[in-house]
């Protein structure tokens, strides 16, 4: 079954951003997303540590360990930009003032619940600032593949895993699809064209909600 | 992404009869005269905005500005922690004839309350006021032996604040105290409309000196010379 | 019977204020006690509007309006001011951060409840800063005349008028006396060397503890 | 009035044992290393301070600033809410080993927590965790028509901080993203202890420039060419 590579699903979740939308990121394969905005549009980008509007990385040996986003990854200013402190920075979170916040997830309900931070009790829990980043933002996305690497959905009737947030989620781009939550429902947006919505249905976890409106989820080549 | 707009008018548009504002100073120190001026300017042509709840430290001084708001008859409540000036007799006479209500909050439980609104923090606990009258009909709660009154966040449909410096992203600096409540209600108002005395490209206020940052500001408008309200109060003047 | 000026009562209560100790002043009357810092000693002065470390007026003709206290009086700056937003000015004030607050009242009452903020129901009410100053500093303090124009007692068993805080005032300095509130009872501390305790007594409207070491209340002419 | 102290021993006296200390910094900008060197220096010279809690964003990095405090044994709980980096077994073997208890805190929680503390606010509601297993057994309550859980201030016997400029009373600027935590620890500690490149006399910081006002700074001690966390752990270094 053909899908999408991780750069395909990450530029399909920036078309979605708006020129001068502020975005938060989450780490890791969220952030490839930032590669992706449009022409002539220009996201504002927010790290939880306090920075707006940071850019891309800087060259290897030009890092300044000060000016570093989430990841603790080295990032570079755009002009424009801000400091603030961690306070200030989850006061944007948790008072609704990102437009968009794209997030990594291990498993998303049809409510809207995301796992995204424990796969269980072993080992050492750390959840960052992925409780807050799913309160707030006014559109919550996550990006994924579509079934985990053993196969089994990814996108389910409720989540086995322990809960970052409840009914935070309002879009999922997966690796086959984009989908929509609404009221308690998946419901289908976009698809490969390859792809029945049979198929679909098959390694989806609950049930697809599809209107007559559904497109084929197309990409370039990444 | 540029934020500014050609004029105080465009700067107003949107603010509509019942509405909720949060109007930045703390007496003449950060009072956006000529945003408060230009709405007074549409509610005479027009008749709206009208009914209004402005949040403010105080309630208007002389015959301009937030004053000059009462006197027109736009404002239907007033909440605020000292509704007393040099010259309050816009707010007093209204009040005392029962036309204007009035919720009055400790300052600092006001600006923590407005800091919660943009914050995403629905209720606080505060030492402020418990016991007091201002706490009757509040939630109490005792935490490690002391006793608190729980407020709630606020917020508003739109803000009317000064600034000093601003970018065309909306990133501000204040001059001196003038910042005061600007800040906060920068953040809990869903349309946040700054006047400012100087605008400059991205780029051109330091990171790390910006006091709003940008995401909070809806609109800029630049007003190169502002009048200052307690400059205005002291030499009589009057909007009409 | 004599009494202390208002000037010598602000001298007594600046006696008490320790060099390099954060202080607010409360508008009127306690703006006062500023001018009579011991020589080498400096307090630093909060306002509620957002500065520390602010001076003296400045002269007529010179003010920026943009530079002001709580009463809206036109201010300086000492070197090493700051300036800040009204939250975080009453975080200094609720989180305890002040080392000394003196307030002027209509009313104290020996448990620590003050009243200083409304008369009763006529009028137009205003609280401004009062009631988030009587909390958090290390020391509420109150000056005042021993009785009102009319002669009643304003140190009292029970205040009568509306309260500013529940069991917050520490030290009273009086035209009369030095009072200290200590588990619910008035302490003198220091009283006029021309008068008997039981002069104090007799105005003032709840018991007096006195201790063994009542000290002369002394202060230069004013 | 001069809060500098003349040397690392002298700024961090006091701190002693069962101590709970906020620490600045996130990752390694804004990490107090010499300071927090200067601590362990001590706590193997005397033994003391030992049984820490320590607040900070993460539980340490490779072998060097918060990492050593645990590699060396002083510390028996953290409060944080990413416990892991690059190279965090100091605090991984200790844990796995049941020898250093974890209160896990969302980042945004946390930092408002600590501002609480600092501000007098002993509780708030937040969205954050509600429903989660992190809200397990705290409040909870409904705000118009939405669910929160109501979280506790935090506040420290010190905190330990770095800062890009100081005056000897204590004002301070912070250098970019070293910022992050340390305003709000610096209020919400008992003792604020700060490291700074440079310290200035009193009027050369802007006021309007100043992040964190001196009347929240204890000591000050002045460490000109500050180590950057990130950049030791990157070439391997250990402090034993």
């Amino acid at each position: 079954m053909s899908k999408l590579s991780n750069a395909q699903i990450a530029w399909r979740a920036a078309q979605d951003i708006e020129d001068g939308a502020y975005v938060n990121l989450g780490i890791g394969f969220p952030e490839m997303v930032a590669k992706f905005q449009p022409p002539g549009r220009q996201a504002i980008f927010h790290t939880e540590n306090g920075i707006l509007n940071f850019g891309e990385s800087p060259a290897e040996g030009e890092e300044d360990w000060d000016l570093i986003n989430a990841g603790k990854k080295a990032v570079t200013l755009r002009p424009g930009a801000a400091f603030f402190h961690h306070a200030d920075s989850f006061a944007m979170v948790r008072g609704g003032h990102l437009d968009v916040a794209i997030l990594g997830t291990y498993e998303v309900a049809e409510n809207g619940d995301l796992a995204n931070w424990s796969t269980g009790p072993k080992g050492v829990p750390a959840v960052g600032g992925a409780m807050d980043l799913v309160h707030g933002a006014k559109r919550v996305a996550v990006i994924t593949d579509h079934v985990t690497k053993d196969g089994r959905p990814k996108l389910v009737k409720r989540c086995s895993l322990p809960l970052t947030g409840v009914g935070c989620v309002t879009r999922v781009y997966s690796s086959l699809a984009v989908i929509d939550i609404e009221a308690g429902r998946f419901v289908l947006r976009e698809k490969l064209a390859g792809m029945s919505i049979d198929e679909l249905q098959a390694v989806t976890g609950a049930e697809l909600l599809v209107t007559a409106n559904v497109g084929d989820l197309v990409t370039p080549e990444l | 992404m540029d934020k500014t707009v050609p004029d105080l008018a465009a700067a107003i548009a949107g603010i509509d009869d019942g509405m909720t504002l949060m109007i930045g100073g703390f007496g003449g120190a950060g009072a956006p005269i000529e945003l408060i001026h230009a709405l007074i300017d549409r509610f005479k042509a027009t008749g709206r905005p009208g009914n209004l709840t402005l949040i403010n430290n105080n309630a208007g001084n002389g015959r301009i500005g937030i004053a000059a708001m009462i006197d027109a008859g736009m404002v239907s409540k007033m909440v605020c922690s000292f509704p007393r000036s040099s010259d309050p007799r816009a707010f007093t006479e209204k009040y005392l004839a029962g036309e204007i209500a009035l919720e009055l909050v400790p300052q600092g439980t006001l600006a923590e309350r407005i800091r919660a609104g943009g914050a995403g923090i629905p209720a606080f606990y505060t030492p402020t006021s418990f016991g007091t009258d201002l706490a009757a009909g509040k939630p109490t709660a005792e935490f490690e032996g002391r006793m608190y009154v729980e407020e709630r966040w606020l917020k508003a449909d739109a803000a009317l604040l000064k600034a000093e410096r601003a970018d065309t992203m909306g990133n501000l600096t204040y001059r001196k105290a003038a910042r005061n409540f600007s800040p906060l209600m920068a953040a809990a108002a869903r349309l946040t409309i700054v006047q400012a005395s100087e605008v400059v490209a991205p780029g051109e206020i330091d990171p790390e000196q910006v006091i709003t940052p940008g995401i909070f500001v809806t609109r800029v408008v630049v007003v190169p010379a502002p009048q200052q309200e307690e400059a205005l109060i002291r030499v009589g003047a009057a909007y009409q």
